[in-house]
């Protein structure tokens, strides 16, 4: 157990820039808290987010990976986060079918006004990443901290 | 000579297993023949052979070289050698026990791979002679006999026995230690051996005549025109190359976890087209060039550099698993039409 | 208190802007001493006994008209319920017996306002 | 190997109280290829920006990394500061450690060692960064409004004053929009067709300004400064060239039964119309909806009496194509549907009306001629109540959640002018809050009460009930303590107003985006009200947002000035940040294409060395770096890898995913 | 059948119609048959065999041979017709080029099915209805046809023939398949238990990457995993993470794109269940976004390069039945 007492999860924020990228810089502007475990990378658009991205982030040693887009409806580029909403159900279904927990991914649709959103989300992410424990089904050994 | 009774084979095993890890053909999951290591429960199969041969055990996969670490702007060499322990692998027949000497030829000779070097000291290998052959075996093309393999100890088995001959000081040894064996005749394996020469003599690829390839036609054969329609359907899959007792190919690759690097090598395959990719490209472009090295290598190469022995054992398993079946025996009969 | 009445409630009585429209369509105006806005207000200033010692609280018909019609949903008959169980739960007074029930009886006023109205405040 | 310098911002005590900013350029200097870190106070500065550029010539800098603000902050300033020294501008990443670190935690250590990898992750890309050099396009010098209301004539007039064709686009058969059915404006009082027609008659008569009335826009393809427009003309029956706006066939047309929209069905029109004496342009249009000619083939009464015969009964719709710099939305608003306030009686009693419709019972160009009388029978009203914010602040389900901003002013005007016509009336009104800041709006509404003696109650109408040709209105009144009921001759309500219908489609059309009330998005709700977030659209007027006339007009000015700022540039730089395939690796499999929201992707035929001296074709993709806006979606829909983005390429996105994750 | 295909083969030829007969060669037994190219009647008449053994999908060799000169004769059957028209929507295969003769086909048979019943040294192998006649070196064996079908003909989900010049035997129907069987009934576990069935099946795996290259879908010009620049190019699976990670990108790229002809699992040497990722897309594109069949017709979009403004979120993953992990 103490893996879990110790367990400093690393989780991967994809933000696409016009619509979650600044809702995290709002959340920021609000002084609203959220873990240092979360580290945000920019995208131009969700629909920028290659499933081989969200893999590679586990395979480094990223415990939770969430993507993060403009409403559908909102998308800068019209459509973008249309698709990047398939591409990732069907990804995150074919995972939870090779028995990865659910948990683990996450998308989540934070426009630039909705600072306290994304902060929330992200505690809500990390606290269910913490319950998850550290990232086992889909990692790779040789990335291992130990 | 020894043997055992077949039902106490497990007997046998868990004697050999508290001395040394010990490797026997046990299926897998999906019913295939595989080199398990062995712990209680463990069960030799009834398969002829396994899917992957022998050779994973002396040149496995994939295989650390070296670890570099790399902190501030320094870069510092960590030694990473899988550690290799003693251990025994039963159930070898004589085709993949033959490979040990094709791969031996390879790695042996100056400069020593010291990787597989200490791999085939540490390892102990106990054949099994085959009492059912299946259709696409075609050892005997390659002079190794079935029904007498080599390797540190040979077996024998039939209904109720398995017979058990030391070949060498270190099969000796461990038949010493064994006392679950007990002695019988000689002779006691006469009649197992007959009758799978009676059978073997029977094989449909018995025929597959390679004389010729001895004779140096290198350039001949490089040149038939038959290649390009043989490598026609070829997919550039790894299967042949990966089921090969023989194939001896790898490719050395890092692997950077972001705080050091690992350098392990993996196997590769001829038929894959970043084979040998150099900074020019590569200088077997298409599939026909890829193919024709592949058996090239094995029946013209390898048999000029090396007294005449060729670079295959005739265990089958290309022509069971090539996704098209296109196989060295269907290579080699087209290309003998274009030599008469 | 408050907080008990908002949970029993599940009405935020912040959402409420003043604007009176639920005391605008409230029929049981002049029976009443609080009106629908000023529940909403007394709940969100802490005036609940008062509210509790409100006779008004018990006028109130349940007709959800102020719901109906409360631009920014904040449903002040829910409270006045909310606070009429409070009191229920807290004192478990008899508040409506059989013999109330004769002069009552209004042509107009649906028959199970009263049959609930007389599970609710009976002892 | 890049040479990186990192440069880490204190941004006076905004980082530097919560991350260690000595510490961090310490360990980023260890990070490879990094030959020069530092930090200081603000590096945005100028002495900040000095001192990057000195630091790119004296350390030969090929990538630049700074630690500071949000790039969406001051991205742009730095890579202007570098390219000044010499540097391409896309060799800078900012790593953000203010807004997505320094100001979310509070514990240095933790703030320090989440900078330092937010750090890696910057050099990390930069170490894959090239050089990009953005292209240029050329600018269409003509500009589209769509809208013909104040708002889109205001800016038509001045686009075209500065010299750029514009064209407007106005559904309807004239130009002018809701102002025309305005009586008087506040808080001045001033008759807003003595404002508004001279507007509208210049509009016609500019000759940089086209005006397609009666018309659509269809459909918009392309990229700022090259918008390529289809406008649906939709068929009046009437040809525009001939038609002198006599009026003859509006007099003659036997069917009388139409309701009249202009007056916003208070009356009735002809099925061929002019909607009202002083259109732009003024030319009669047939109603295909009650036309009997058009429906039945029987009639043809229009096209006998037409002296000019430019009744046309075969017209058919048209489409124009164009081709515009700039595209200017102003779709207005409109009062929104009462259905769900049934509580006022809307449907019940045409005495309960909406503002709008009471402006068309006091206008002298109206279905009373002016006269204020009741719709049901004509009497002259003498109680009437007016009900304030109906729609407005409401929850969601109720209605609109916003302030419709005008009613305020509208009512008090409405009473005013009640009174000072009709001093006989009581009026009523009926409010939650009195929201009066603007330029003597206060002091209006004061005289509403003051001089004009209209009964202000704070209060809400509960309910209207038509009685016996009254309207029973049960009301409270908040500050007297009272529940009111009071006999009305008329209620009026302030209906809420919402964007127009067709303000949604045109939205997805232009991929401008929209708020949840369909209101357009600014692209900065305080430093760029005017402009969408998609270059090349500008908003004017209601279409953002609830407004007056003068915030409109200014607003329609500042959208103006905006467009001409663009149509003065010959060309605009595109962004380099674009998709490009790899053609050696492109199967031509059209995946990509199905995705681009652009039509950036097109197909080639090209020859390719194959093996042995043999040559293939193959089909592969192009990408216009003009059209593409390098959102990736293609990056992701191909296969084999081929396209990629440039500035967010895959290495580049996984170098940072590597250094985040080591 | 064989005798109608062979004839229609030399048809071809004689009368000019093609120049090149694709289709599947004799080998050293009666089951290894490999795909080839026939330019002669003699080679035809020597060599062009159709038995319950032409398994191979003959569809995505018409890649390179569409480019070629010349027209090419193809027997499809009904599964590789799907194949072939999902490659004419990708702009892959020429159609000019291509003459298509539809086959009929009422299910193939698998060579590791027969042996997995105890079948060693399996000389020939005889038709005659239900029943198969199996001789071995070590004897004569009868097998039930319906146990030594192909997993995907034991599953059929068509037998119509999609895309054809012409047709031998009879055009046939799109089936009720209960090929999501095997799917459901992992869905139906706990995550622990697919997990387990993963790692146990995927650790099989040795990268020959023999699945891909068999793959119509999987026909890129260079593969992400043979390229430098990708990232995740290996060669060797060298940690249990490389296998799920090119399973599942290839199963990703193929989604949408994948007929579900079975190939992969034909083909893989270590008879890893493949086809079930790929299935797990299908049926979930089928019940998030209507029923899909790929190759099905030239005009319905993909669904991943589709969308509807209400479409599910990627939560309903998370919401929808099943044991949560």
């Amino acid at each position: 157990m103490s893996v879990t007492e110790n367990f400093k999860p690393t989780i991967v924020a994809f933000c696409c820039n016009w619509c979650s990228y600044a809702g995290a810089d709002l959340s920021g502007t609000n002084r609203l808290q959220y873990p240092a475990n979360v580290k945000i990378i920019r995208i131009p658009c969700s629909c920028r987010l290659n499933p081989m991205f969200v893999l590679r982030a586990f395979q480094k040693g990223a415990d939770g990976v969430i993507l993060c887009g403009c409403h559908p409806g909102d998308c800068h580029y019209t459509t973008g986060n249309y698709y990047a909403r398939r591409r990732m159900t069907l990804l995150f279904s074919l995972l939870d079918f090779m028995g990865i927990e659910r948990g683990r991914t996450r998308v989540e649709w934070v426009s630039a006004a909705e600072g306290a959103k994304f902060a929330a989300t992200m505690n809500e992410f990390t606290e269910t990443i913490m319950k998850l424990g550290p990232n086992r089904r889909l990692e790779d050994l040789r990335c291992r901290k130990d | 000579m020894k043997r055992i009774a077949v039902e106490n084979l497990q007997s046998l095993f868990a004697a050999v297993s508290a001395k040394k890890q010990l490797y026997i053909p046990a299926d897998d999951s999906a019913g295939q023949a595989k080199f398990t290591l062995w712990s209680e429960g463990t069960v030799l199969t009834e398969k002829l052979n396994t899917v992957r041969s022998a050779k994973d055990l002396f040149f496995p996969q994939v295989e650390n070289l070296v670890n570099f670490k790399v902190s501030s702007k320094k870069i510092e060499i960590l030694e990473n050698r899988d550690s290799s322990e003693p251990f025994v692998v039963f159930g070898v027949r004589a085709c993949d026990c033959r490979s040990f000497d094709i791969l031996d030829t390879v790695f042996l000779s100056d400069p020593v791979d010291t990787y597989y070097q200490s791999r085939r000291e540490n390892g102990l290998v106990i054949t099994l002679a085959c009492n059912r052959p299946a259709e696409t075996c075609f050892c005997g093309v390659f002079g190794i006999d079935a029904s007498d393999p080599a390797g540190d100890v040979t077996c024998w088995m039939d209904k109720a026995y398995l017979y058990w001959r030391a070949n060498t000081e270190r099969g000796q040894e461990l038949t010493k230690s064994l006392s679950v064996l007990e002695d019988c005749d000689e002779s006691s394996v006469d009649a197992i051996r007959e009758a799978s020469k009676q059978i073997l003599q029977k094989l449909p690829l018995n025929d597959l005549d390679l004389t010729d390839f001895r004779e140096n036609k290198l350039l001949d054969v490089f040149n038939d025109s038959a290649w390009g329609e043989l490598s026609e359907s070829c997919l550039g899959c790894g299967t042949c190359t990966f089921v090969c007792p023989t194939c001896q190919c790898y490719d050395v690759q890092d692997f950077d976890n972001g705080r050091e690097v690992r350098r392990f090598r993996c196997w590769d395959s001829c038929m894959y087209s970043d084979f040998t990719m150099m900074a020019h490209g590569t200088n077997r472009p298409t599939q026909k060039e890829r193919f024709r090295q592949r058996f090239m290598h094995k029946l013209v190469y390898y048999p000029n550099n090396n007294n005449g022995v060729f670079g295959c054992v005739g265990c089958g398993r290309c022509l069971q698993k090539c996704p098209i079946h296109m196989n060295i025996v269907k290579v080699t009969k087209k290309l003998k039409e274009g030599m008469v | 208190m408050m907080e008990t009445i908002r949970r029993i409630s599940g009405v935020n009585p912040r959402k409420c802007m003043k604007c009176g429209k639920c005391t605008a369509s409230c029929p049981a105006y002049d029976e009443m001493e609080f009106h629908p806005h000023q529940f909403v207000d007394m709940v969100e200033t802490g005036r609940i006994e008062e509210l509790m010692q409100s006779k008004g609280i018990y006028t109130c018909l349940s007709c959800f008209a102020c719901v109906e019609r409360c631009p920014r949903s904040v449903e002040p008959a829910k409270l006045i319920e909310a606070v009429r169980l409070a009191v229920l739960r807290q004192q478990n007074e008899n508040h409506l017996t059989a013999n109330d029930i004769a002069e009552k009886l209004d042509p107009e006023l649906p028959q199970q306002a009263i049959t609930s109205a007389f599970r609710k405040y009976r002892k | 190997m890049q040479r990186i310098g990192v440069f880490v911002c204190w941004c006076g005590s905004n980082i530097a109280a919560t991350v260690d900013v000595e510490k961090v350029s310490q360990v980023l200097a260890q990070e490879p290829g990094v030959v020069f870190s530092t930090n200081y106070q603000y590096m945005c500065s100028q002495a900040g920006q000095e001192m990057i550029q000195e630091s790119i010539h004296k350390y030969q800098l090929t990538g630049v990394v700074i630690c500071s603000c949000s790039p969406r902050m001051h991205e742009a300033t730095f890579r202007k500061t570098c390219e000044k020294a010499g540097l391409n501008a896309h060799m800078v990443e900012i790593a953000n450690i203010r807004e997505q670190c320094s100001w979310i935690h509070k514990d240095m250590a933790t703030g320090t060692e989440k900078a330092v990898i937010l750090g890696r992750a910057a050099i990390a890309k930069v170490h894959l960064n090239a050089p990009l050099t953005a292209g240029q396009s050329p600018v269409k010098k003509r500009a589209l409004v769509i809208g013909g209301g104040i708002a889109g004539i205001q800016t038509a007039l001045d686009i075209a004053d500065a010299g750029f064709d514009v064209d407007i686009v106005e559904k309807q058969p004239t130009i002018g929009g809701k102002m025309t059915q305005i009586d008087k404006t506040f808080p001045t009082l001033d008759c807003a067709a003595c404002i508004l027609t001279p507007k509208m008659v210049d509009a016609a008569q500019h000759e940089k300004i086209h005006i397609y009335s009666y018309a659509e826009v269809e459909k918009v393809k392309g990229f700022v400064g090259n918008f390529q427009v289809t406008i649906k003309k939709k068929a009046r029956y009437v040809d525009e060239t001939k038609c002198t706006g006599c009026g003859l066939c509006t007099e003659k047309c036997p069917q009388k039964k139409v309701p009249n929209a202009f007056n916003l069905g208070l009356d009735n029109r002809r099925a061929i119309y002019i909607p009202f004496a002083q259109a732009v342009p003024k030319i009669a249009t047939i109603d295909a909806d009650y036309c009997t000619m058009l429906k039945s083939g029987k009639c043809g009464v229009c096209s006998k009496v037409c002296t000019a015969g430019a009744i046309d009964y075969k017209q058919t719709d048209t489409y124009i194509e164009e081709e515009y710099g700039a595209i200017v939305v102003a779709t207005g608003f409109n009062p929104i549907k009462l259905d769900k306030y049934d509580e006022f009686a809307y449907s019940q009693s045409p005495d309960v009306v909406t503002s709008l419709e009471f402006e068309r019972l006091m206008n002298a160009a109206g279905p009373t001629g002016g006269t204020l009388l009741r719709p049901s029978d004509g009497a002259h009203p003498h109680t009437i109540v007016f009900v304030q914010c109906v729609g407005s602040r409401c929850d969601d389900e109720k209605g609109k959640p916003y302030c419709s901003k005008i009613c305020c002013m509208y009512t008090a005007k409405h009473a005013m002018l009640c009174r000072e016509k009709y001093p006989d009336t009581d009026v009523y009104v009926f409010y939650i809050d009195v929201r009066t800041p603007g330029k003597n709006f206060d002091e209006f509404y004061r005289r509403a009460v003051e001089e004009y003696g209209v009964h202000y109650i704070k209060g809400m109408v509960g309910k209207v009930v038509p009685q016996d040709g009254k309207l029973k209105v049960q009301a409270s009144d908040l500050l007297g303590g009272s529940q009111l009921h009071i006999e009305a001759d008329m209620v009026v309500l302030a209906a809420a107003i919402e964007p127009d219908e067709t303000a949604r489609p045109l939205a997805t059309m232009l991929t401008a985006s929209m708020d949840t009330n369909d209101f357009f998005t600014e692209a900065h709700p305080k430093l760029r009200p005017v402009e969408s977030p998609t270059a090349g659209i500008f908003l004017s007027g209601a279409c953002q947002g609830p407004k007056d006339i003068p915030e409109t007009v200014a607003q329609a000015s500042a959208a103006a000035a905006k467009v001409i700022g663009l149509l003065c540039k010959d060309s605009l730089t595109c962004n380099p940040c674009t998709a490009q395939p790899d053609e050696l690796m492109c199967n031509g499999c059209s995946s990509c294409e199905k995705v681009c929201p652009y039509g950036a992707i097109t197909y080639a035929d090209k020859e390719f060395r194959g093996p042995n001296r043999t040559t293939l074709l193959r089909r592969v993709a192009q990408v216009n770096p003009a059209v593409c806006q390098g959102c990736g979606a293609c990056t992701v829909a191909c296969p084999s890898g081929a396209m990629d983005l440039k500035g967010f390429s895959n290495q580049q996105i996984m170098a940072e995913v590597d250094a985040i994750c080591r | 059948m064989q005798k109608r295909l062979k004839e229609k083969a030399l048809e071809l030829l004689s009368n000019c119609t093609v120049t090149r007969v694709l289709g599947w060669k004799t080998g050293e037994f009666f089951y290894d048959l490999t795909p080839a190219v026939f330019e002669t009647a003699e080679e035809v008449e020597k060599e062009f065999v159709y038995s319950g053994f032409s398994g191979a999908n003959l569809s995505k060799y018409l890649i390179q041979e569409s480019r070629k000169q010349g027209k090419v004769a193809v027997f499809l059957k009904p599964c590789d017709s799907y194949s072939f028209q999902q490659l004419l929507k990708e702009h892959r295969i020429l159609r000019e080029n291509v003459y298509v003769v539809g086959i009929s086909c009422n299910g193939l048979l698998d060579m590791e099915k027969i042996r997995a019943q105890g079948c060693e040294g399996v000389t020939a192998v005889t038709e005659d209805g239900d029943t198969l006649t199996v001789d071995t070196l070590y004897g004569t064996t009868k097998l039930s046809r319906n146990d030594c079908l192909l997993e995907r003909c034991a599953v059929c989900k068509s037998k119509k023939i999609v895309a054809f010049d012409e047709l031998i035997g009879e055009q046939g129907e799109e089936l009720e398949s209960n090929r999501f069987d095997r799917v459901a009934e992992l869905e139906a576990m706990t995550p622990e238990e697919r997990f387990a069935f993963w790692r146990e099946e995927l650790s099989r795996c040795i990268r020959c990457n023999a699945c891909r290259n068999v793959c119509p879908a999987c026909s890129c010009e260079k593969c992400v995993f043979d390229n430098e620049k990708s990232g995740v190019r290996n060669k060797a699976i060298a940690d249990s993470f490389e296998e799920n990670l090119f399973h599942i990108i290839r199963a990703f790229h193929v989604a949408g794109r994948c007929t579900d002809c079975g190939e992969c699992s034909r083909v893989c040497p270590q008879n890893i269940p493949l086809h079930l990722l790929n299935r797990k897309f299908i049926k979930d594109i089928n019940e998030f976004y209507g029923v899909y069949q790929a190759g099905a017709d030239m005009d319905t979009k993909s669904p991943l390069t589709d969308f509807t403004l209400d479409d599910c979120e990627p939560s309903i993953v998370h919401e929808r039945g099943g044991v949560q992990g």
